[in-house]
């Protein structure tokens, strides 16, 4: 039972595409601003690009709140985007309801983020899978074979003995019974994407291990394009083919999930990846467990002007203030790339990096770049 | 910082919820030492009782969770010890956020959604001292605001118009504004990326280094664990299996139990390393298996792990006067509590 | 430790520690279906509905004489041969009491059943459709809510020549769902978005079959205490429209008899037997409904069904109150190496005053 | 609080003799309005006009053969065939604002209505009406001997320099009332008026009931609820069982006198329809109506005086219109004679059911607005007594309006209703049998016939009684219309109306009596001025 | 602001449609207002009357329904009401007036102490559940399926009576005129004792049941037990916890509760003979009084809507999350 680093899997066929997408949630006013003419929307996901391959993990890792969720719910259709396209097989697709939609469904299936929320309450698990078979043609022609899949399902999200879960209400489960039930609802259609969004953040590191171990395996032999959203970037190393990076509502940076983790280019993945906890590095935490990420995330509904991230940079330049940053290649690895400045030589030449870094709260000093070209952190 | 002065001491604390027969004991027989100013750190399955742990020493556990045993010893900073669990009502609301405070599970179910933050800040303060003038009050709320890194001039705002790390951090300055001896912290930060998790965890580490309070820290992430806490306890099956001072429960831990869990977390930094989970499944409350309850899925079980609960004690190692764990592998050298 | 590569997990246990919950064939599910019972109230509630609903049906065969004929025992107080006594006509009220829950069960439940039914379309459909749909269907409810129901049966009725209990009941029915339906409408708001809707809706299922297996369950108890408010209000109109002598039904029911005693000022004459059973017939069809609402949200609700008593008997025999806040200890606590507890002293900034020396 | 205060005076009236007299009407909260014309004012459902406003004459209907006393009229000669009038007006009645009252002001009132078709609410045709001196002399088109007393007693006389200021007198609610009668309007609010005696200038002397106050109560149940409490001492209202219900609780004062006039209530019988278009089957079900049982069981033994006589004529107004044929003879339950005459007809007895002569069975549907429950009563005892004879009745309670209409326009079977009344009988037959009223089936009969009873011979009658130039043309005449009546029961009748009252005389003596029935005895009538004018304080 | 002009539409939509239905639905009654009063005065009023009050009423000259239709807009838009047929020719204005103040005064003031008492104890109820409070409930259900007239009825049979201290009938002692003294107000509030303790026994339970089923719920939110961690005292947190937000929803139905003081109250009003609205309306239906029935409906309709929006605003004020929402 590993998590191998396993072979690359063939460059291979896209089956769901995001070109742009965005997302404006429009926002009710309060009193006050009733009053006024204005009318806001959070924006929650800003022009995003996102390819999902056969057989290949794309892992969304990022600040909470981000627009994560958003991009999983857009993919699946269940929000109507502000722009964008989506594609599935090359070919555009909206659908808002009805047999479009449905016929979308078999095709790509969603995880949803919360086990306790998106498993209804009133019903059992037989219910809902059942359901889930049934929509896509699976259940068979009679009871004998819909119990037959009822418990291959079961015994694939390793739910066994299928019977012991079968008859009982999502409350009776514990949180990681239902994000495994979730997920073979998922796997009821025999989709072709599946968008898991955190789909295993209740659980404790055996049992997380054990669900992923599972998708691999799916994604392996049933050659599943999965979207994978997780605050636990560890598991994106080691779960994802590619790691994409987004802060508030933009990606900010994309790439080879080895090179994503170990070497971030992004000052903002930089600062995801050295916050993220490491046991083997007790010994240095003393000295730099306080100076880093400060600063609020931003407002969606008033997104900062330039890259989003500059007021928390350290190496913020005027320009990225005021320019939106353009995705630049890094060229460590092929495919990845950051959306920031710092790749802009001629940016960079100009203004040199940090120069209008916002002071870190109360007082502390923003952490100096060695170099433009940010190092990879190395484990220590 | 840590001391060895004990200041919360539970003792054969056993939960249930329901009653009778159709009872499921969610914590059993557990023992469990504070020290005065230190972090400890309590891992373990997802269903093992923790949360169950932190809210039944305090008896804040909700219908139909009952208390069916053991004691709660608390040592205030002057004044000799006490039984939290056999104060009576009025004791016991003193007692609470005064001497312990509770951040809770989901930030988000913990403040009032229909009263501002400066109200319910203000309330524990009226609460626990009546003879406060308004105003010192106020002053006290912005000073806590302050610490947490949060602006004043948020006070007058709902919970709903705060971010979900701002609410954290709002639990979490209310948690230390009557300066607590003890801060219980169930998975403050689960839902939150690292960024925001370590920003909040950096604050309380500096403010106990500050303030002198000791704190429970519940979560399943290990690695924040280790890096955060002073000792670290690993509950299974309702009960403490092994507890020991965080680098060396990292290091080497003792109980298979523990073994199993550091070994299926995969390390962002370093090499990748092979992850090896813990096979099974978590043991249904209801129909314990025998003696210890993990044998089941133990893989260097035994002839006595199915038959007799092994005893949490000191186990015979060089440093097994500051740990113990609970395991038939591990011969202890005296038992714990 | 081995690496095996598979998609189960469970496929990993070291052999020879089987895990007993999972060799062991699980327990046949057990629902507790008449758990429902179990509640005191609730039950007490079946009963006296399940007895209404009884003398509905066999009311007219087994009430001892004809509602309405007369005889010459006039104003007689309750007695062996007229168990309720008789009216200014010698006619037998028991009789008409009996004969009389017919139709008021039939209306009040009638009239439930169709008010619940519009509110649940109407209701349903507007908060999850949402648009214009909503716009148009919350102005329908609220115009029915604005409307005055009582003037408005009087009126309905009135223009309906023979207006039989069916219509009456129609009539109560068309006229008492909007109140339920803008209900009804919030809280589907508040269900539509929820995830489970929106996961069974990217599971692929038909917008019909939301609202009926994926909403509609959720609101059973609004929707079951709407019914229950309903028919009581039903029955109550239907009562007060006899009462006063608007609805023009010619057969008997609890209001009639009122109607004639208060005609009669059968109070003021002292034949309270005249007056004072029918209303508290009619007390009691509501509170056995009350009753049963009390236990439908917990019956409905698999979370709740599992929820315990408030109150219990320890195994020492000490009764411990289950509340928020303050989790009971079982057993006192009386252990051996407790060190002795003496009163505690205010500490610190934040004084903490007890009145009481913890033992 | 302060001295001025409405009702400071209001308190004290407990100790010493009482000086008001409390009189209640069921017919709910009234808005004030005080004009006397019109019949839906505060004034006239209560019947405070009549304190204040007066007519020419004072008719007592317990005793309506007798000529009308003379009232603001010191003397009235009508002309032989009744086509016109001479009034001669009281020289010594003032109105309650100083000014003398007139001829002038009489002859301005009936101009008045007869100027306009609102307020003329009998719909008495005028001619000319004239002034001179202290005479009014008015003639008429036709006849208006069966409408004289509607003519004189009950049209009140309002000063005409108040009313000729009056821009329409139809909507005018007439604030401040100046009348010529003993009482001013002291003060109104939602629940009922309060009048106050004059200062002077009465014509007669003054009452000694120095206060009225009037309450509109909601209903029959409050209203009789108040009587009994002793809350309200005089008032017109149907008590069930009113011995136990209001005389029990203090049958030292508790009174109920209810004297029978002429206006009856029956159960009109749809003549048009099959098979009750049989004048045969109409008499037989008219011989076995229980008429005893209606009046203890539905009337409660008072409000509706049965009748005896078989003319329909109530006793003991009635009884000087009763014909020679049929004097003495009175209604009793025959169900044998019923029955054979019924078998001597054609019908046929099989088991229980009446079969008619085609061998359907009998049913008859009674109705009547649910909320009468007297009403609802007397059908439910009807359809026991007919159901002695066969006929299946059923007993429906349409909505009022429902039942208005049926009954208009004749789509009905049986119903109890009222007639119109009168000082002669003539009312009561007209409403019943009236050919001239008579509107096809499905036209709204509004003034009466609603059983299309279609007799040439009634109708002219009816005609020949209206229009007689002597006693003797009227007697002849009413003789063929009681004859008629009685042969061809259109309808059967059941009780009379009754112009009494329930009563308190625990502080005020002197009420119309059996023994000495001065006046009938309905607060909202002419003649509750005349029974005020009699009563005494009891301690006296 | 475009909300706020959207809720102003969808109100004056409701108002529309609800008026209109107010005119037509009483047109649809057969009989006319005459022979209403006709029958009205059973045999009191002879049938030669009925030519007068055709004329009086207007209802001689014939105008088609919708030019009445027209006709009564017309008349609204000059804040007229008409005239009463009933009440002939009373104002509606007047009519109304005359009768709402005591439908106001005991109906509204009986509906704010049962919501506030209702609600007190709903909270004592929820709180303290399983305590001496659950015995509360099935006698106030008991209570509240009693139809009210029936226990009005037998209030005035068991509690009034010549010497008793309860009159049986009224709004106040007959004689005296309203004014601010002390003999009109200890006897308006005398009379107002039985009708308002009637009203209170049938409606104070509703409010008590949803408040304890929202106190229930909400002493299961985990802001409870966090309010029970931070030592408040018991009362703070049933009060100011608790309660505060279980009463939201009671709010809102409080609101339009007061909505329907006005058409809610008739049989009070009949029993005893209290002079309110109610009542008024009930014998405007009776009579066909157009001209009242579709005054007090007007009144109805704008007090629902009213309360209506007040209900909006109440929560608005009340749950500052809806006030992100809108
Ligand atoms: N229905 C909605 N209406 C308005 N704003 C929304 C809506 N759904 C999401 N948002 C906002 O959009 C932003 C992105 O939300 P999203 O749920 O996609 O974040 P996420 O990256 O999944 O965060 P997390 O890691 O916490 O799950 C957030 O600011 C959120 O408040
Ligand atoms: N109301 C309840 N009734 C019955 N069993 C319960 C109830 N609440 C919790 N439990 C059980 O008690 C056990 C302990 O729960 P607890 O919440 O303490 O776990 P935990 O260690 O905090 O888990 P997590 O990491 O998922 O938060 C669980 O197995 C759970 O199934
Ligand atoms: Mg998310
Ligand atoms: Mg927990």
């Amino acid at each position: 039972m590993t998590l191998s680093h396993d072979t690359e899997a063939p460059a291979s066929e896209v089956v769901l595409e995001a070109v742009g997408l965005t997302k404006h949630f429009p926002v009710r006013r309060n009193l006050r601003s009733l009053m006024s003419r204005t009318s806001s929307a959070v924006h929650a996901v800003d022009d995003v690009h996102l390819a999902l391959r056969r057989g290949r993990v794309v892992a969304l890792v990022g600040e909470s709140g981000s627009g994560k969720s958003t991009v999983a719910r857009l993919l699946a259709q269940l929000y109507p985007r502000t722009d964008g396209d989506i594609k599935l097989h090359g070919a555009s697709t909206t659908v808002k309801g009805g047999r479009a939609f449905r016929q979308y469904a078999t095709r790509v299936q969603m995880v949803f983020q919360d086990p306790f929320a998106s498993l209804n309450p009133v019903h059992t698990i037989r219910y809902h899978l059942t359901r889930a078979l049934r929509i896509h043609q699976h259940a068979g022609s009679d009871t004998a074979e819909l119990e037959r899949a009822l418990h291959e399902l079961l015994d694939r999200v390793a739910l066994t003995p299928p019977e012991r879960y079968l008859d009982k209400f999502p409350h009776e489960l514990s949180g990681g019974q239902r994000q495994r039930v979730a997920i073979a609802r998922a796997l009821a259609a025999n989709p072709e994407a599946l968008l898991a969004d955190e789909p295993v953040s209740m659980l404790d590191v055996s049992i997380r291990l054990g669900v992923l171990n599972l998708l691999r395996d799916l994604k392996e032999r049933f050659n599943l394009a999965i979207l994978y959203i997780t605050h636990d970037i560890a598991s994106a190393r080691y779960f994802a083919d590619e790691t994409m990076v987004m802060y508030a509502g933009r990606m900010v940076e994309a790439g080879d999930s080895e090179t994503v983790t170990q070497s971030p280019a992004h000052p903002y993945t930089r600062l995801l990846i050295d916050s993220a906890p490491d046991p083997d590095r007790i010994e240095n935490m003393a000295s730099d467990s306080t100076d880093r990420g400060n600063g609020e995330p931003p407002s969606l509904i008033h997104p900062p002007a330039g890259c989003r991230f500059h007021p928390r940079c350290p190496m913020a330049m005027p320009r990225c203030t005021t320019d939106l940053p353009t995705p630049i290649e890094i060229g460590d690895k092929p495919g990845h790339w950051a959306a920031c400045w710092l790749y802009d030589e001629a940016t960079v030449a100009a203004q040199p990096p940090g120069s209008a870094a916002a002071t870190g709260a109360g007082g502390e000093t923003a952490p100096q770049p060695a170099t433009a070209a940010p190092s990879t952190g190395e484990a220590r | 910082m840590t001391t060895s002065e004990p200041v919360l001491e539970i003792r054969n604390l056993n939960v249930d919820y329901g009653l009778g027969p159709q009872a499921v004991h969610a914590v059993r027989d557990v023992s469990l030492t504070l020290h005065r100013g230190e972090v400890l750190g309590l891992a373990g399955e997802s269903g093992s009782g923790k949360s169950t742990l932190a809210y039944g020493m305090t008896r804040l556990l909700a219908p139909p969770g009952a208390i069916s045993g053991g004691s709660v010893i608390y040592h205030p900073a002057d004044g000799e010890p006490y039984d939290v669990l056999s104060l009576s009502d009025n004791d016991l609301r003193g007692f609470r956020w005064a001497e312990t405070a509770i951040v809770f599970q989901g930030a988000m179910n913990s403040l009032n959604p229909v009263h501002k933050i400066s109200t319910q800040l203000n309330d524990v303060l009226q609460a626990h001292d009546p003879k406060m003038s308004a105003h010192a009050r106020n002053a006290r709320c912005r000073e806590m605001l302050k610490l947490v890194g949060i602006s004043p001039d948020r006070m007058e705002a709902y919970p709903h118009q705060l971010s979900g790390g701002m609410r954290q951090r709002v639990m979490i300055g209310m948690a230390l504004i009557l300066q607590p001896q003890v801060v219980i912290m169930d998975e403050p930060t689960t839902a939150l990326d690292v960024v925001m998790q370590r920003q909040i965890l950096g604050q309380l580490i500096e403010l106990r280094e500050r303030l002198g309070f000791s704190v429970i820290f519940i979560t399943h992430d290990l690695s924040l664990l280790v890096e955060f806490s002073d000792r670290i306890a690993i509950m299974y099956g309702g009960r403490i299996v092994e507890e020991a001072p965080a680098t060396a429960l990292y290091k080497d831990s003792l109980h298979p139990y523990s073994e199993g869990l550091l070994g299926s977390f995969p390390a962002l930094r370093g090499p990748r390393r092979e992850l090896a989970g813990i096979p099974g499944s978590p043991p249904d409350l209801k129909a314990m298996p025998t003696g210890c309850s993990f044998h089941p899925r133990c893989p260097k079980a035994f002839d006595p792990c199915a038959e007799t609960i092994p005893a949490l004690g000191h186990p015979d190692t060089p440093d097994g006067g500051t740990r113990s764990v609970a395991c038939w592998l591990h011969p202890v050298r005296e038992p714990v509590g | 430790m081995t690496s095996i590569p598979t998609s189960s997990l469970e496929q990993n246990t070291p052999e020879g520690a089987a895990m007993p919950a999972d060799t062991t064939k699980p327990p046949k599910p057990k629902r507790q279906r008449f758990r429902f019972l179990a509640n005191g109230k609730a039950a007490t509630g079946i009963v006296i509905l399940g007895i209404y609903i009884l003398f509905a049906i066999i009311g007219p065969w087994v009430a001892p004489y004809d509602p309405g004929a007369r005889s010459n025992d006039l104003i007689q107080p309750p007695s062996a041969a007229h168990w309720f006594g008789t009216t200014h006509l010698g006619q037998d009220v028991f009789s008409q009491v009996l004969v009389g829950c017919r139709t008021v069960v039939m209306v009040g439940f009638l009239a439930g059943v169709v008010a619940s039914i519009l509110s649940v379309l109407i209701g349903v459909t507007a908060g999850y459709l949402g648009g214009a749909t909503d716009d148009g269907l919350s102005a329908l409810s609220n115009v029915f809510l604005v409307i005055p129901a009582l003037p408005l049966i009087i009126i309905i009725t009135s223009v309906l020549e023979s207006a039989n209990d069916l219509l009456v009941a129609l009539v109560i029915g068309f006229t008492s769902w909007a109140w339920n339906a803008r209900v009804l409408r919030a809280q589907t708001l508040s269900l539509r978005r929820r995830d489970y809707v929106e996961a069974s809706r990217a599971t692929g299922e038909k917008t019909w079959r939301i609202i009926l297996f994926e909403i509609l369950p959720n609101l059973t108890a609004v929707i079951a205490s709407g019914f229950v408010g309903t028919v009581i209000f039903a029955v109550l109109s239907e009562i007060t429209l006899a009462f006063i002598g608007v609805t023009s039904n010619t057969t008997w029911n609890w209001g009639t008899i009122l109607f004639w005693a208060q005609g009669q000022q059968a109070l003021a004459q002292g034949a309270w037997w005249w007056f004072v059973p029918a209303g508290l017939a009619i007390a009691f069809l509501g509170t056995a409904l009350s009753l049963v609402n009390f236990a439908i949200d917990e019956f409905v609700s698999p979370r709740l069904r599992s929820a315990g008593k408030t109150k219990v008997k320890t195994a020492s025999g000490r009764t411990v109150r289950m509340r928020v806040g303050f989790t009971p200890v079982l057993e006192a606590p009386a252990h051996a190496d407790a060190r002795p507890v003496p009163s505690i002293n205010p500490h610190g900034a934040t004084p903490v005053h007890r009145k009481e020396t913890a033992r | 609080a302060c001295s001025d205060s409405p009702n400071a005076n209001k308190q004290n009236n407990s100790g010493a003799a009482r000086s008001f007299l409390t009189v209640g009407m069921p017919n709910g909260t009234q808005p004030e309005n005080n004009n006397p014309f019109v019949g839906t004012s505060s004034a006239n459902a209560l019947g405070y006009k009549w304190m204040i406003y007066e007519p020419l004459l004072m008719w007592n209907p317990v005793k309506p053969a007798e000529p009308a006393k003379p009232w603001l009229a010191s003397e009235v000669k009508w002309a032989d065939d009744y086509k016109s009038v001479d009034i001669t007006v009281r020289d010594n009645a003032t109105w309650s604002d100083g000014e003398k009252l007139t001829a002038e002001d009489v002859a301005y009132t009936y101009n008045l209505l007869k100027s306009n078709d609102a307020l003329n609410f009998h719909a008495i045709s005028f001619g000319d009406i004239t002034q001179d001196g202290n005479h009014v002399k008015m003639t008429f088109p036709s006849s208006q001997f069966v409408y004289q007393n509607k003519i004189l007693a009950n049209y009140v006389i309002v000063p005409k320099h108040v009313w000729e200021k009056i821009s329409d007198p139809a909507t005018d609610t007439n604030k401040n009332p100046v009348g010529s009668g003993p009482y001013t309007l002291k003060s109104y609010t939602a629940q009922g008026a309060t009048l106050a005696v004059r200062d002077g200038g009465y014509w007669q002397d003054l009452p000694q009931v120095k206060e009225l106050r009037y309450t509109s109560y909601s209903n029959n149940d409050t209203q009789s609820t108040a009587l009994a409490n002793g809350e309200c001492e005089w008032s017109f209202v149907f008590i069930p069982n009113y011995k136990q219900v209001f005389v029990a609780k203090d049958p030292e004062h508790h009174k109920v006198w209810a004297p029978g006039v002429l206006g009856i209530h029956g159960l009109y019988i749809n003549t048009t329809k099959k098979p009750f278009d049989d004048p045969t089957l109409r008499q037989a079900m008219n011989m076995v109506i229980n008429r005893t049982d209606i009046f203890n069981q539905a009337e409660a033994g008072y409000f509706h005086p049965e009748i005896k006589s078989v003319t329909g004529l109530p006793t003991p107004a009635g009884d000087a219109y009763i014909s020679a044929d049929y004097k003495g003879k009175t209604f009793s339950v025959d169900v044998a004679g019923a029955k054979s005459m019924l078998t001597g007809a054609g019908y046929t007895m099989d088991g229980d059911t009446l079969k008619d002569k085609s061998g359907k069975p009998v049913t008859i549907k009674l109705s009547d607005p649910g909320p009468w429950s007297d009403y609802q009563t007397t059908l439910e005892i009807i359809k026991s007594n007919l159901a002695q004879i066969g006929i299946k009745a059923t007993v429906e309670k349409p909505n009022q309006d429902v039942w208005d209409a049926n009954i208009q326009k004749g789509s009905f079977e049986a119903s109890m209703r009222w007639t119109n009344g009168g000082a002669t009988p003539w009312d009561l037959y007209q409403t019943v049998m009236d050919g001239a009223l008579m509107k096809p089936i499905g036209t709204a009969a509004q003034q009466g016939n609603f059983g299309r009873f279609d007799s040439p011979e009634a109708t002219a009658a009816l005609k020949q009684y209206a229009n007689a130039a002597d006693d003797a043309g009227r007697t002849a005449a009413l003789a063929t219309i009681e004859k008629i009546f009685v042969e061809q029961a259109p309808m059967l009748p059941v009780g009379a109306d009754n112009v009494g009252a329930a009563y308190n005389d625990k502080y005020w003596t002197g009420w119309p009596s059996d023994s000495d029935p001065y006046a009938g005895q309905q607060p909202t009538q002419p003649y509750a001025l005349d029974v005020v004018l009699h009563l005494k304080p009891a301690n006296s | 602001m475009k909300y706020l002009l959207q809720r102003i539409a969808f109100y004056v939509f409701t108002a529309w449609a609800a008026i209109t239905l107010n005119f037509f639905i009483p047109r649809m009654v057969p009989g006319d207002p005459v022979q209403s009063l006709i029958t009205k005065f059973q045999g009191q009023m002879s049938t030669q009357a009925i030519n007068s009050l055709y004329v009086l009423f207007g209802l001689d000259n014939d105008k088609g329904i919708w030019g009445q239709y027209l006709d009564y807009w017309k008349q609204l838009f000059h804040g007229d009401l008409g005239l009463s047929f009933t009440f002939f020719p009373t104002p509606v204005s007047e009519v109304i007036s005359g009768s709402i103040a005591w439908t106001l005064a005991l109906v509204g003031i009986t509906t704010v102490i049962s919501f506030f008492l209702g609600t007190g104890l709903g909270v004592l109820a929820g709180w303290r559940r399983g305590s001496w409070t659950d015995g509360l409930l099935p006698v106030t259900t008991f209570l509240s399926s009693v139809p009210y007239f029936w226990l009005g009825l037998i209030a005035i049979y068991l509690l009034t009576g010549p010497g008793s201290f309860f009159p049986s009938s009224g709004g106040f002692t007959p004689g005296l005129v309203p004014a601010w003294d002390q003999y009109f107000i200890p006897s308006a509030i005398k009379h107002s004792l039985l009708p308002a303790a009637t009203i209170l026994i049938s409606s104070v339970s509703g409010w008590i049941l949803s408040m304890r089923n929202m106190m229930v719920t909400v002493a299961s939110e985990d802001y409870i037990t966090v309010a029970h961690a931070k030592g408040l005292s018991d009362r703070r947190v049933a009060l100011s916890y608790a309660a505060r937000n279980a009463l939201l929803p009671n709010v809102s139905g409080f609101a339009l509760s007061l909505g329907f003081i006005v058409g809610g109250t008739l049989l009070v009003e009949i029993v005893f003979s209290y002079p309110g609205l109610g009542f008024q309306l009930f014998l405007a239906l009776g009579a066909k009084d157009y001209p009242l029935m579709q005054g007090i409906f007007l009144v109805i309709t704008i007090s629902v809507l009213v309360a209506n929006l007040l209900a909006d605003i109440a929560y608005l004020l009340l749950d500052p999350r809806t006030r992100k929402e809108g």
